[in-house]
C-alpha cells in the first residue's frame, strides 16, 4: 500500500488557523460581571439545562425579577454562544444544545413570573410542499430562537395556502422558505405571488440545498439565504429598517 | 425473503479490493456486467424547476436528458453508461407518472444500443416516501405505495432498483445536532437497520418477480446529513469526527439491505459502500471528485478507490458552453471510468487505486477512514458481531475511533480530537446488552423526541 | 525584443516530458512556482449574461467569482490555484475596466493569500480586438489598445499576460470549409507566425516593463476552430484528420510567440502546447476531461499526459447543488491535481502520465498525435528546420501525416483515410522554397478571399 | 511507454457504424436522368466550377433556358449534395464547395438569361455586437445559400439598430442571430423587443456557443438553433406555414 505524506499535496486549513484560545477561555471574557447572572449565563454555554435552573432558582431567591432575567442572564448567555459560532470558536451543536436550555430557562422564568416578555419578533418558517429535506430548516428555526426570535415552524411539505393563511394570522416581520429540491423550491414563486396579490410586501428569506441565488431572484419578496446564520442576521437587519433592496445587496452574495 | 447476516469479509485482506472489480459482478440492463472488470459511468439529474408541473413535461424531460446522455456517450466513444433517475415526489407518489418515464427512457436507451451496441441499464431510485406531515410512517399505506413503485418501474424497463430508506432518522436529527453518539448509534444502527431489513425484503421480492436487480440502499439521510453539515475543513458545525462515525455505523446499517436480499450495485451516495463492498464483495457504485455538481466533500480522489459505477450524483438539467449539464457530467465522468478501465487492462489498477487514495488520505478523518485499508478494518469490526446489530454499529463506531486515536499522519484540529475523544469515551461506557440498550434508548427518546413513533420499528 | 528561434527540443526524448515538471519552471504571483515539481488548477469563467450591462457589473461579478472560488479552495485543502480571466470585450477596449477587474481580483486573491498562505496566481487575457467589421486590422490603432490593455492589467495585478491571437484567421475560415490544406498551411503556419512574432515581441516588453510574466499564446482562432468544427466521432463537418494537421501547424505557429519572449505557462486551450513543451521546456496548461463545462473532446484524458496547470476552459458563473460553477469546476480540477500531485511525490508520474495517454491513444486521429510521444516527433520536424516559418510548418503537418499513416492499433473511416490521405499528396507536391510558396499564395488568397488584407503582417 | 489496445476501454463508433456505400454511389442514385442536367448535377457534387460552367454552356447551346437550368441542374445537383449532407455520407466543405460551384452556376445562368430566378425566401443574418466569433454563422448563411435563399449577411459585430434598420428593409421571412459568449448574446432580447415594439413578429433564429435553448426560450419570438443546418430546415419549415409555436415545439431539443 501507497502512503505518501501530505506536504506539497494538501494543506489543512483548519489545523493551520486553528485559534489558541479554548472556548471556554474566550467565553469567559464575555460574561456578564454580575455573579448570579454569570452564573446562568456559563449554564447556558455549557448547554447545562439543570445548572440554568439552579442558576435561576439561587437569583430569584436572591431578590431578581425573573422576567428581567431572560434579557440579563438567558439571553446574555446565549448572546456568548451565538458570538463564538459566529468567529468560528464553537460549532453548532453548541448552540443547539444552549438554545435547548436557554428554552427551557425562559419557560421556568415565565411560569415563575406567571407573564411573558415580548420578543424581538417573529418569523414563520416552512419547507416547501413535496420536500422531506426539514433538517435545514430546523437549524434556521433554531439559530432565529436562539438569537432572541419568536419561531411559527410550520414544518415540511406545507402548501402554500397553508403558508398564506399562517403569514395572515400571524403578521410575522419575516417569512422563512427551505427546499432542497429543483422541482419543490418553485413553490416560492407561487408564495410570492400570493403575498403579493394579498398587499403583504414582506422580506422572503429562501434557501436550501437546490435553492440558488439566481433563482430567488426571479420573484420580488426573495431574499437568498446561504448558510443558517443569515436567517437571524436578516432578522436583525429588518430590525434595524432595512429595506428589501438593501436585505438582498447584502445577502446576495454570489 | 430469508435474511443472510454477514458474519465473514468477502476478501481476504483489503489489498485485494479495486475498482471496476466485485467477488460477485451483477448483470443487469443491456449487456452490462457491473463489476466484471470495468468500471462505467452512472449518471444522475434532476429537472428543471419548471417540469414538475405536469406529467407531460416530467416525462419529456427525462427523455431529453436519456437522449443528450446517450448521444454524448457514443459521441466521444464510450462502451457503456447507466443512468439513474431518483425520482421526484409526484414520481412515487403515482406510480404510473414513475413507469412512464421509465418506459420513455428505456425506449431511447434501447434504441442506442440496437444502433450502436452500447451497453446500458437503467436504475430507478422511488423517493421514500413513507411519512406523513410530521412523522414517519414507515409501515402501512405508504409502504405499500413504494412497492407498487418499484413494481410499476421493473415493468415499465428499469433494470436496477434502489431507494435512500429513512428509517432512523427522525432520532437522528435530533442526535446528530446535539453530539449525542448513542442516539445516533440507535438511529443508524439500530432503528436505520431495522427498518431497512423489513423494507429490503419486499423490495427483493418484487426484483425477484420481475426479474430485475435489487440494487440496494445508502445512509443518505443520516450519514450524509452528518457529512453535509459538517462541510468543508473551515465550517462548525459537526466535527468531521463525529461524522465519519455516523459514516461508520451506516456500514452496519446499509450492509442490512444486503442481507435482506440486495445484491448491489450499491447506491452512488453511500460512502460507506466502501465498508459493504469488503464484507459482501457486491460492486457498489460511489461518487466524488465527479460529482461537484451535487456537493463539496473531502474525499474527492479516494471515494473512487474501489468504485464500479461511478457518479455524479445529480446536476440540473440546464446548458452550458459544452452541452447540457448531463453531457458534460456524463463525459467527465466516462473519462474517469476510460483511465480506470486502463489500468484494469493494463495491470495498473493497484497503483492507481493507491494514488487516489493516497491523495486524499490525510485531508480529514473522513477519508482517513474510508481509505480502504481502514474502512476494511471497520468491516471487519461489523462482521465480528455480525448477527447483532446493535453489537456490530457499535463495534464499527469503536474501531472508527481507535483508529483515529491511532493514526499516523492524520492532523487534527484540538475540536475535532476533543468531539473524538468524548464519542470514544461514551461509546467505551455503553453497555454490551443489546436489549438493555433498546430499552434504555427508547424511554429516554420516547421522551425528548415527540416525532418518534416506536411502531415504525415493530417496537 | 530580440526573438530566438528553437532548433532543437529541450527534452532529450518524449518519455522525459511529464506532468507538473517543466525544463524551465516559471516564477508567478503570489509565491506559486509553475512546472517546478507539482500541478495547479486553472480556473476560468465567463460573467453571468447581465453582468455586462455597466462597469460596477462586472467588476462586481469577478469579485463573488474570485471569492467563490478562493473561499472553496480552502475549504478542501488545496495548496495552490491560479484565476484566469478572459476580457470580454468592453474590458479590452476600455483599458481601465480590465484594469479594474484585475485589481479587484487580486485584492482577494492577496486577502486569501495572507489569510492562509495559499499560493495563486492571476492571468489576464485580453481579447485580440485588432478588428474592423470587416477586416482584421493587425496593426495600428487597435493593436496599440490591445498594449494598453496588457500595462493596464499588468499594474492592476495580473500575473500571466496572454492572448488569443488571430493572425491568419480571415485565410483559415475559408481554407478549413473547403479542405484546402495549402491555405490552412499559409494561414497558421506562415500569416499566423508572422502575426505572433509581431505580436509577442510587444507583449514581451511590456511585461519585462511591469515586471510580470508573458505567458503565452494559443492557437484557438484556427486550431481549434477546426477542432470545434470536426466536433465528436459522429459529426460530419470536417474529418478528423484535417483537424489534427491544423493542430500540427499551430505547433509552428505558437512557438512564435516562446521565441519572441514569452516564457510559459502557454495557455490551455492551445491543445498544442505538448508540442511547445517538448521543443521550449516551459509550462503549459492544458484542459480536457474537466473542462467539458466549455466543450466536448476526444482526448479529455491524454490531454492531461504533461500538463502543468489544469483548466477547466471556462463556464458561466451561476448556481449548481454544489455550490456555484466556478467552486464546482475549481474543486474537480483541483482533485485531478492532487492526484497528479500525489504521482510525482511517490515517482510515479510516469505510470499515471502512461495512463491517461493510453486511454485515449486511439480515440481519435486527434489523440493519436497529440501522444506525447508523437507530438514529440512532429516537435522534432518543426526545429529541423526551425529558421524558416514556412517549411517547419510545412514538416509538421507532414509528420502528422506520415505518423498517421503508419499508425498502428488505430482504427480511422475511409472518409478520415481518404482526407488524409489526399491532404499527404497534396503537402508533398508544394515547394520547398519559401519565397515560392508566399508569393504563389498571396496571389491566390488576393483572388479569392476578399477580406485578406496583406499590410496585417507587412506584406 | 505503455501502449494498451482499445478494446473495452474506448469503442470508435464512427468506425464501427460507417455507411458501406461510397459518397459518389449515394449520389448517382439521386442525379437526375437527362444527360446534359446530369452532367451539370455531377459538378456540383464534385465542386468543380469550371465543369459546371461548361456543362451549363453546352446545355444552353443545347436549347436548355439558362432560367429553367438553375431549378433543373443547379438546384437538383445541390440537393444531391445537402441531403447526403444531412444523412451523413458527405462532410461539410463538400457542400461549401458545392455551394460555391452553385453560386458561380447561378450568376452565369443570370448573365445568359439577362433576369433573375425568384428565390425561395430572404433570410437575414448576423453575429451579435461586440462578437467577433463569426464563422458559425458562415456557415449558417452558407447552408442557406444551398438551399436556395438569398440570404443578407451583416456580418459580425453588428448593433441592435443596424439588425432593425435591415429587417425592415428587406422583410426576410426569417432573421438569424449567432453569439459565442455570455455578454454578447444578451442583445437578442434587445433585438427582440425591437422587433415587436415595430409590429414585426418574425422569427428570430439564435444560435452559437454560449447560446442555449433556455436563454432564447425568454423572449418571444426566438427559436433555438442548436447546429447551422437547422437553419435552412427552420426556412423550410416556415414556407410550410409552420407557426412560431410549432418551430419551438420543432427545434426545442433540449
Ligand atoms: C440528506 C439528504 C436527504 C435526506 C433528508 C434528511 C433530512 N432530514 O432532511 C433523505 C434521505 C430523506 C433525502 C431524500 C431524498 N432526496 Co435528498 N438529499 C440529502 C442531501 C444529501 C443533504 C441535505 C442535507 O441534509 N443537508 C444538510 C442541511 C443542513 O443543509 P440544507 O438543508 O441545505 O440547509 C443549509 C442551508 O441551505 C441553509 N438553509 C436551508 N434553508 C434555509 C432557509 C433560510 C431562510 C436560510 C437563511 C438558510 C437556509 O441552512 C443550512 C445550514 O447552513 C442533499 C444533497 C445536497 N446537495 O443538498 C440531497 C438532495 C437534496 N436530495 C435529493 C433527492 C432527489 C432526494 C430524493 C427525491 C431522492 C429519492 N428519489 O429518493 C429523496 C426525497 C424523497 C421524497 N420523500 O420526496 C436531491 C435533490 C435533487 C433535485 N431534484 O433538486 C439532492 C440535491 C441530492 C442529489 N441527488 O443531488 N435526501
Ligand atoms: C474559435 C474560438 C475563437 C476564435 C474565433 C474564430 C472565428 N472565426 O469565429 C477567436 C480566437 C478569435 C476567439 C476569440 C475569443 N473568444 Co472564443 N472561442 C472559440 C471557440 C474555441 C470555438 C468557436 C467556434 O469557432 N466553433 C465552431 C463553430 C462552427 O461553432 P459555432 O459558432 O458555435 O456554430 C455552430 C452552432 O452553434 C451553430 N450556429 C451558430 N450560429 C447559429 C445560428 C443559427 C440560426 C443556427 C440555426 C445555428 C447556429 O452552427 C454551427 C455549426 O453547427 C469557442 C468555444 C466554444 N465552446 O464555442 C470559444 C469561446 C466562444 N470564446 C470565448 C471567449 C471568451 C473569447 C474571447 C473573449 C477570449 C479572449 N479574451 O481572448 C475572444 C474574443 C475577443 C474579442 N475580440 O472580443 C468563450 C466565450 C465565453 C463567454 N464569455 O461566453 C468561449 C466559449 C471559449 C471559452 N473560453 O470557453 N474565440
Amino acid at each position: 500500500m501507497l502512503i505518501v505524506d501530505k506536504e506539497g499535496i494538501l494543506i489543512r486549513y483548519n489545523v493551520k488557523m486553528e485559534k489558541s484560545m479554548t472556548p471556554e477561555d474566550a467565553a469567559a471574557e464575555l460574561y456578564p460581571k454580575d455573579e448570579l447572572n454569570r452564573a446562568i449565563a456559563e449554564a447556558i454555554f455549557e448547554g447545562e439545562e439543570d445548572d440554568v435552573i439552579d442558576g435561576l432558582k439561587a437569583a430569584i431567591a436572591a431578590g431578581k425579577d425573573p422576567i428581567s432575567l431572560i434579557d440579563d442572564s438567558l439571553m446574555v448567555g446565549m448572546k456568548v454562544v451565538t458570538e463564538l459560532y459566529d468567529q468560528g470558536v464553537i460549532f453548532l451543536p453548541n448552540v443547539m444544545m444552549s438554545a435547548d436550555a436557554m428554552l427551557e430557562g425562559i419557560e421556568f422564568c415565565k411560569a415563575e413570573a406567571g407573564s411573558s416578555p415580548k420578543p424581538k419578533g417573529k418569523v414563520v418558517v416552512h419547507v416547501a410542499e413535496g420536500d422531506v429535506h426539514d433538517i435545514g430548516k430546523s437549524i434556521v428555526a433554531a439559530l432565529l430562537r436562539a438569537n432572541g426570535y419568536e419561531v411559527v415552524d410550520l414544518g415540511r411539505d406545507v402548501p402554500v395556502d397553508e403558508v398564506i393563511a399562517c403569514v395572515k394570522k400571524e403578521s410575522p416581520m419575516m417569512l422563512t422558505g427551505t427546499a432542497l429540491m429543483t422541482t419543490t423550491m418553485f413553490a416560492f414563486k407561487e408564495v410570492n405571488d400570493r403575498l403579493l396579490e394579498a398587499g403583504i410586501r414582506m422580506p422572503f428569506q429562501c434557501g436550501g440545498g437546490a435553492v440558488n441565488q439566481d433563482f430567488v431572484s426571479t420573484y420580488e419578496l426573495g431574499v437568498y439565504g446561504e448558510e443558517a446564520a443569515d436567517a437571524p442576521k436578516m432578522a436583525d437587519a429588518i430590525l434595524a429598517g432595512k429595506s428589501l433592496a438593501e436585505l438582498k445587496a447584502t445577502f446576495h452574495k454570489h | 425473503m430469508a435474511v443472510k447476516k454477514f458474519t465473514t469479509m468477502a476478501y481476504n485482506n483489503a489489498d485485494e479490493m479495486v475498482f471496476g472489480r466485485a467477488k460477485s459482478p451483477v448483470k443487469a440492463g443491456l449487456d452490462l456486467e457491473i463489476g466484471a472488470g470495468y468500471t462505467t459511468a452512472e449518471v444522475n439529474y434532476a429537472p428543471r424547476p419548471e417540469a414538475g408541473e405536469t406529467k407531460e413535461k416530467l416525462v419529456n424531460e427525462y427523455q431529453r436528458i436519456t437522449r443528450d446522455i446517450m448521444a454524448r456517450m457514443v459521441q466521444v466513444g464510450f462502451p457503456s453508461v447507466v443512468l439513474e433517475t431518483e425520482h421526484v415526489q409526484q414520481m412515487t407518489n403515482n406510480p404510473t407518472w414513475g413507469a412512464e418515464v421509465a418506459h420513455a427512457q428505456k425506449t431511447i436507451m434501447e434504441e442506442y444500443h440496437e444502433e450502436y451496441g452500447i451497453k446500458c441499464a437503467l436504475r430507478h431510485t422511488p423517493g421514500d416516501i413513507r411519512e406523513d406531515k410530521d412523522f414517519l410512517q414507515l409501515r402501512g399505506d405508504k409502504y405499500n405505495v413504494v412497492m407498487e413503485s418499484f413494481e410499476a418501474v421493473a415493468d415499465a424497463g428499469a433494470d436496477l432498483l434502489s431507494i435512500e430508506s429513512m428509517g432512523g432518522k427522525e432520532i437522528f436529527d435530533y442526535a446528530v445536532l446535539r453530539n449525542d453518539i448513542p442516539g445516533m448509534l440507535y438511529a443508524i444502527g439500530v432503528l436505520g437497520s431495522m427498518d431497512m431489513e423489513y423494507l429490503w425484503q419486499g423490495i427483493a421480492k418484487v426484483a425477484q418477480q420481475k426479474n430485475v436487480t435489487p440494487a440496494g440502499d445508502t445512509d443518505c439521510a443520516q450519514a450524509n446529513t452528518a457529512m453535509f453539515i459538517a462541510g468543508g475543513l473551515l465550517d462548525k458545525n459537526l466535527a468531521h469526527t463525529l461524522a465519519i462515525i455516523a459514516r461508520s455505523l451506516a456500514g452496519a446499517r446499509t450492509l442490512s439491505g444486503y442481507e435482506a436480499g440486495a445484491t448491489g450495485p450499491g447506491k452512488d451516495c453511500g460512502y460507506e459502500n466502501i465498508i459493504i463492498k469488503g464484507i459482501t464483495g457486491m460492486p457498489m457504485a460511489f461518487e466524488g471528485k465527479t460529482s461537484t455538481c451535487a456537493h463539496s466533500d473531502v474525499m474527492g480522489n479516494l471515494i473512487m478507490q474501489c468504485c464500479d459505477l461511478w457518479s455524479n450524483e445529480s446536476v440540473e438539467y440546464h446548458a452550458e458552453f459544452g452541452g447540457t449539464t448531463v453531457q458534460c457530467w456524463s463525459e467527465s465522468l466516462s473519462y474517469d471510468c476510460a483511465l480506470m478501465n486502463t489500468a484494469l487492462k493494463s495491470g495498473n489498477e493497484k497503483i492507481l487505486r493507491d494514488l487516489l487514495m493516497a491523495s486524499d488520505r490525510f485531508r480529514d478523518p473522513q477519508s482517513y477512514i474510508l481509505a480502504y485499508d481502514n474502512a476494511f478494518k471497520v468491516g471487519q469490526a461489523i462482521v465480528k458481531d455480525g448477527n447483532d446489530i446493535y453489537l456490530r454499529a457499535k463495534n464499527a463506531a469503536t474501531e472508527c475511533c481507535n483508529l483515529l486515536t491511532g493514526a499516523e499522519g492524520l492532523e487534527m484540529t484540538k475540536f475535532e480530537t476533543n468531539a473524538l475523544n468524548k464519542a470514544a469515551a461514551e461509546l467505551a461506557a455503553l453497555t454490551s446488552d443489546s436489549e438493555k440498550f433498546m430499552s434504555d434508548c427508547m424511554e429516554k427518546y420516547k421522551a425528548e423526541v415527540k416525532v418518534f413513533k416506536p411502531e415504525n420499528y415493530a417496537l
